[in-house]
């Protein structure tokens, strides 16, 4: 019962994959996102990746939370 | 990647990201002449809120309400010392996540049942229940199956491995909940009036972002699926906040990276194939028509409810406030018993022992003396 | 000799005598203790510190030490951070039956090198055995007495402004142990800080004014240790999460799996909190040290009324934090 | 407070501070020890006498003590055979999860009043909980540091003739606790003779000449601690037989069940090795407290060359005595 | 695999009974000694009573031993 | 009364007494040239010998020689290690008396299986083992039925009380040795010249004194049934002189307070019951027929012989010399080995770990210095 934890896919079995987190690793299931593949970040919640992370998403996330920043800067610059 | 991610907690996106959410809080303020209101449906979110400091930091100009999202809190009293009742029983193992342990039953806890002697085991990866069961086949091994939808397709997980190997001892006392459900009853009841919700990331990414139109369709209020990181915490309230302004009803996915448009087809189809809906009693609420979803008359090997019968006496009276919490009634502080008879080492109700109670959070990450 | 312990080896009988001849006095080397029912030392103080503890980890052996490094470097680091210079240690076990006297030897060797290398004599010893089912393996207590040196030691006077420093990364002893247990199914590259202090600190309190105190934040971590200092001397402390020293390792650990580094057991790591215009000083003298090098100011003494201690989150808001409260962490010291 | 122990007593937590404060403090009463890594405390001399011993006894409580008794009492008379005067005492605490926690206030009782009844201080002192089925209830550690006062204490220098007086009967303690544990169904009307003896012993100390040697029989009784004395000293000892003083209930149980009193545990009772002339002095001094009533010489040193300790019969043959070896006595200390 | 040790019986069951071994008590099993009456010295073994001990015999036993002794006395004495 | 049973222990008897037996094995040596030489038959008169002193204040005057009465030391190596080999099993309970625990089988001993963690359970009152079974329904509970006359009885007690209690999971591994057979065999063999036995008082308590008749008749030889205390060990001693000097073969009974003519009938009934004759295998002797009691067929459940089946290989060759200390060839101390490779601690034979073996005798109570 806990947020899920991105978590880097460094070696991946049939139902289970080596995932890497922030330099220690750990086995995950990956039975409900069959298609991740090396490399890939997941979401993992109760030993299971549940998602994938879409990097270009993840991305705009950030580019966007800058834009809201920077708009308030330059309206406080006005 | 990992850059990227980290971005989400980096101090010099999130401090001006917060003086950009109490901005445009100050705009609501302004124009309607009161706090924009939210409700945190998800116990992690409110956890979360308190933790950073997202909470705190905009006490004074956004109204954070939690909600009925703690799995273990809005589990109804009935149903807690009936799992208690069921470690009584000889020769079982007791599988469960951590919290549950100092969950106060009517008479005791679960962790009063391990100390007197009791074989009841915490697990970091509730599928290592299925091993535990094969490693003692003269055991009955039972999980105690607590949970909302990011936990429910892990439960399904369990008897899957279970069915395939064929294990005979292994079951799942079921008593979970859903989200739209409760959702559309507290929205039924009226008693809290909102802005918007703030829709948990993990339980999107199974549900989807289509998954919540009802809101917009049906009660005409605003969604934002909100992660759970700082700078995702306070661009979802931003974009609460800018969808309430607008006057827009509208669902916003702000977690895109990790929440689809449909969730996750592959969970589904494992829910579909093990569970079919129930109705299930609410702490403070009672019996929500359908709020739960327990395995199919199929799969009663694998129920525990369908295995064994606990005895339980009428769940004692107490003083707690839970049940009004949970419905965002009131905050946790606001229950006399806060802090003073009720703390997390002695909590009363559930909702000061779990890791995402709204009063262990406000106990654990909101007092700033006392 | 046997292979496995028995209940006769601590029956006091002859299999007793052997076991103290042929692995305790072996390793500790000091063979007339056993004569006596008490060992006769000399002391060379007026005021002495004395300490106890007893080591029941699990596992026994770990990423850079045993039960046995551990019981020497945790009993020297208590008298240690009480300013104190220790001088003799006694050892208590408490053995199950079955343990192989393999591991014993192992314990028992850590424990005369570290003893040797803090310069603490090991001088006297007591060895229960009990049966299979009633004990873990192997328990040890070790009680140290150090002694004070003039005008050498923390003043306990205490000034708002002054400063908390970590000697280094905390959390490092119990995630590594935690990892080691293999219940978790994690590997993390991150071994444990077992190590006693007793130089380092030495030094600290003899080329400086100005500590106050210093504690090391074991069981119940960082947090609870403070918590214990800002009660015990009714002083408002903050710390600051940013400034927190945590391996990314150990934080991605704690993420995993809920755990909050700011309470999980540190054994080779000291608090130090020392007058502000002292703080520079400590910390160039703490990173002389391989075992200081990652010291570095975390917080200060904001006031000296409420006995709390408080943390300031990345985002500037202030929470309070209180002792590890009921959180079933296994047996990790 | 909760009625059991669980992990959390021992986490370092909350949970922990409140157990000190309500159990420890309440009945050691220094709540300042606890405020501290290690006490602080005055020394007198310059030369101190060292001791520490686990305490493993099943039943923790048995006629007439306890474990809590028994640790202190144990750990001052080995201070007090040394010709020491106990003044600090350590306790370590191993917590069996689910233990009791007025059985722990009852321990804790029974050992602060022994400490007030022998006048050592509790100092220090330490708490770990292991899961349910990893300790046999609770363990106790107590180490003691003791004084040696000017021009008293004990010669080592003995001579052929000197005699061998044990303070009292033999096997009680043994006897009554295997019969507490009742796993024999046996019912023994003897109790433990778990007693402190410093005071007593300090009286022959101060009041005679000539003792050469004190120990305290306890694990592996009578003889083999007079067997370790020989061995260590290179003396040949003789002790007779009829002369053991030993309670006829102890001798009943026995002949039941094989046992041979010279080794049960006692853990009341002293040997003193003392010069001949001063024999009768010595056993006029023990007898004048209740614990030293049945003192009696029981043997003589007969050589100073082979470290044997030897039994005369009835018959009048003589045969050796050897430690304890290798039969399986429960836990009794 | 002991000697047996001569205990007084102090209280009879039908099965077992309770003796006294120089003042420490014990229960016995008396089946093969169904005879056996209070204030009886019986010979145990293993936990039962084997014998019940003939008090005239016992005193017979002693009184032969010290007529040995006697008579080597008087001997030593003529 | 218990003052004329504590009179067997008073030295004012004792001493005397003992004079007076040195002078009348003073007398046998005038007549004969030679010290007379007695066997004590069994393992407690070895151990009572030594334990008082009896054996050192004789040695120069009475040659007393041990015979095969130490039940645990006469049990051949193969048997020995069947029984460890057993202990090996899952699920198992071993219940046995406390000598068995260090008695060296080929590989290793019960101690160190215990060590390993086997659940073996030394008890004193051997009956106990039935109520352990009973309250360890799912372990099979097993006794090791080693002994001789005195012990088998309480062996056949067990058997009935598990068939009263009607308990399915009990049975003892029988390998039990009688007196009759080996004296035999020993006359037979004419390997020790002996002027008569010390007859064991405990076992012929169950035999009763007429029972040793065919020493008499068919082997002209004497038997002095003693008892095991100082005073009656040297009576014994001093009719089984005078008995010798007269030159008259004859059983005495020099315990008439506990051992009647015809023994104790209650116990015969019960051997005759639940007990048949059958070959036994005695160390350093082999096979001799009829040398000892097993279950009667009709118990058959109760037999663990029936019940399980063990793997034993051939069994080590060792040094020890037992098997001649056991038919009174050698004296412990002739053998290489004693006191030094082999010792209590670590023994290497049985006889010097049993509480009744007559190495273990001579080690304990029969060294005056080394
Ligand atoms: S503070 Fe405690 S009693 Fe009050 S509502 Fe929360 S859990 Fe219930
Ligand atoms: S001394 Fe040891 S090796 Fe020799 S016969 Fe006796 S038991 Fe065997
Ligand atoms: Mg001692
Ligand atoms: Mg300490
Ligand atoms: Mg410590
Ligand atoms: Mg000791
Ligand atoms: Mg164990
Ligand atoms: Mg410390
Ligand atoms: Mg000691
Ligand atoms: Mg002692
Ligand atoms: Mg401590
Ligand atoms: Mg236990």
């Amino acid at each position: 019962m806990c947020v899920g934890v991105p978590a880097k896919v460094i070696l991946k079995k049939e139902y289970s994959a080596v995932v890497d987190v922030m330099g220690s690793q750990t086995t995950v299931g990956i039975i409900f996102v069959p298609e991740v593949e090396l490399g890939d970040f997941v979401i993992v919640h109760a030993g299971q990746a549940m998602s994938i992370v879409d990097e270009s998403y993840a991305r705009q996330s950030v580019e966007e939370w800058r834009r809201l920043i920077d708009a308030r800067n330059s309206e406080a610059v006005k | 990647m990992l850059e990227i991610l980290k971005q989400s907690s980096n101090p010099e996106i999130c401090r001006p990201l917060a003086e950009a959410v109490i901005e445009i809080a100050l705009e609501f303020n302004r124009k309607f002449g009161r706090k924009p209101a939210f409700m945190e449906v998800c116990g992690s979110h409110t956890m979360s809120l308190a933790r950073t400091g997202v909470k705190q930091v905009l006490k004074n100009e956004v109204n954070l309400i939690s909600g009925p999202g703690c799995p273990v809190c809005v589990t109804d009293q009935r149903s807690i010392d009936a799992m208690i009742a069921l470690a009584e029983g000889e020769n079982r193992i007791i599988c469960t996540f951590g919290d549950m342990m100092r969950v106060p039953g009517s008479a005791k806890t679960l962790l009063d049942s391990k100390i007197a002697g009791k074989d009841i085991r915490v697990l970091y990866s509730p599928v290592d229940a299925v091993r535990v069961a094969e490693e003692n086949p003269d055991k009955e091994v039972i999980f105690l199956g607590v949970g909302f939808e990011t936990t429910i397709p892990i439960l399904t997980l369990m008897i899957g491995e279970a069915e395939k190997r064929m294990i005979g001892n292994f079951s799942i006392w079921m008593t979970t909940k859903l989200v739209e459900p409760v959702l559309r009853f507290l929205l039924d009841a009226g008693e809290v009036n909102l802005d918007g919700f703030l829709l948990p990331g993990h339980v999107s990414i199974v549900l989807g972002e289509e998954s919540y139109q009802y809101l917009v369709d049906e009660y005409q209020i605003s969604g934002v699926i909100t992660g759970f990181e700082t700078a995702e915490l306070l661009s979802g309230i931003y974009k609460s906040i800018e969808l309430a302004l607008s006057g827009q009803a509208a669902i916003s996915n702000n977690h895109p990276a990790i929440v689809s448009k449909t969730g996750n087809q592959v969970i589904h189809q494992w829910l579909d194939k093990y569970l079919t809906n129930c109705d299930e009693a609410w702490r403070g609420i009672g019996v929500i028509p359908n709020s739960g979803l327990d395995l199919k008359p199929e799969y009663d090997q694998f129920n525990a409810k369908k295995r064994f019968t606990v005895d339980v006496g009428e769940p004692r009276k107490t003083k707690c406030r839970c049940g009004e919490v949970i419905r965002g009634l009131i905050a946790p502080n606001e229950c006399p018993l806060f802090g003073k008879a009720c703390h997390p080492i002695n909590p009363v109700g559930p909702c000061m022992v779990s890791a995402e109670g709204s009063c262990a959070a406000y106990y654990q990450y909101m007092r700033e003396s006392f | 000799m046997e292979k496995y312990i028995s209940l006769a080896h601590g029956d006091g009988g002859e299999l007793s005598h052997r076991l103290i001849r042929d692995v305790f006095i072996e390793a500790f080397g000091d063979g007339n203790a056993a004569m006596f029912d008490a060992a006769s030392v000399a002391i060379s103080a007026s005021k002495i510190a004395v300490t106890t503890d007893s080591f029941v980890i699990k596992p026994i052996f770990f990423p850079e030490g045993s039960i046995g490094k551990l019981a020497v470097a945790g009993t020297v680091n208590d008298l240690a951070v009480s300013g104190a210079k220790p001088v003799y240690l006694t050892c208590g076990f408490v053995i199950e039956e079955g343990f192989p006297i393999a591991d014993l030897r192992r314990i028992v060797t850590d424990m005369a090198n570290e003893a040797r290398k803090t310069g603490v004599k090991i001088v006297a010893g007591d060895t229960k055995v009990v049966e299979r089912g009633c004990a873990d393996g192997v328990y040890i207590n070790t009680t140290g007495i150090g002694v004070y040196e003039a005008n050498i030691g923390c003043s306990l006077e205490f000034e708002e402004g002054d400063a908390i420093i970590v000697s280094g990364t905390i959390g490092d002893h119990g995630i590594a142990v935690l990892a080691a247990r293999g219940e978790l199914g994690i590997t993390v590259p991150i071994t444990s800080d077992c190590a006693s202090l007793n130089r380092m600190l030495e030094m600290v309190l003899q080329h400086t004014e100005g500590v106050r105190i210093m504690r090391d934040p074991t069981r119940g971590g960082l947090a609870t240790t403070l918590v214990e200092i800002a009660e015990d001397f009714n002083l408002t402390m903050k710390i600051n999460e940013l400034d927190l020293p945590v391996k990314k390792e150990v934080h991605g650990v704690c993420d995993l799996l809920g755990f909050d580094p700011l309470y999980i057991a540190n054994e080779g790591k000291a608090i130090i909190v020392v007058a502000a215009n002292e703080k520079d000083k400590v910390i160039d003298l703490l990173r002389e040290f391989p075992e200081g090098k990652d010291a570095v100011v975390i917080g200060s003494i904001i006031g000296k009324d409420k006995g709390q201690l408080l943390l300031e989150t990345p985002l500037g808001s202030k929470r309070l934090l209180t002792r590890l409260s009921g959180t079933m962490f296994p047996r990790i010291c």
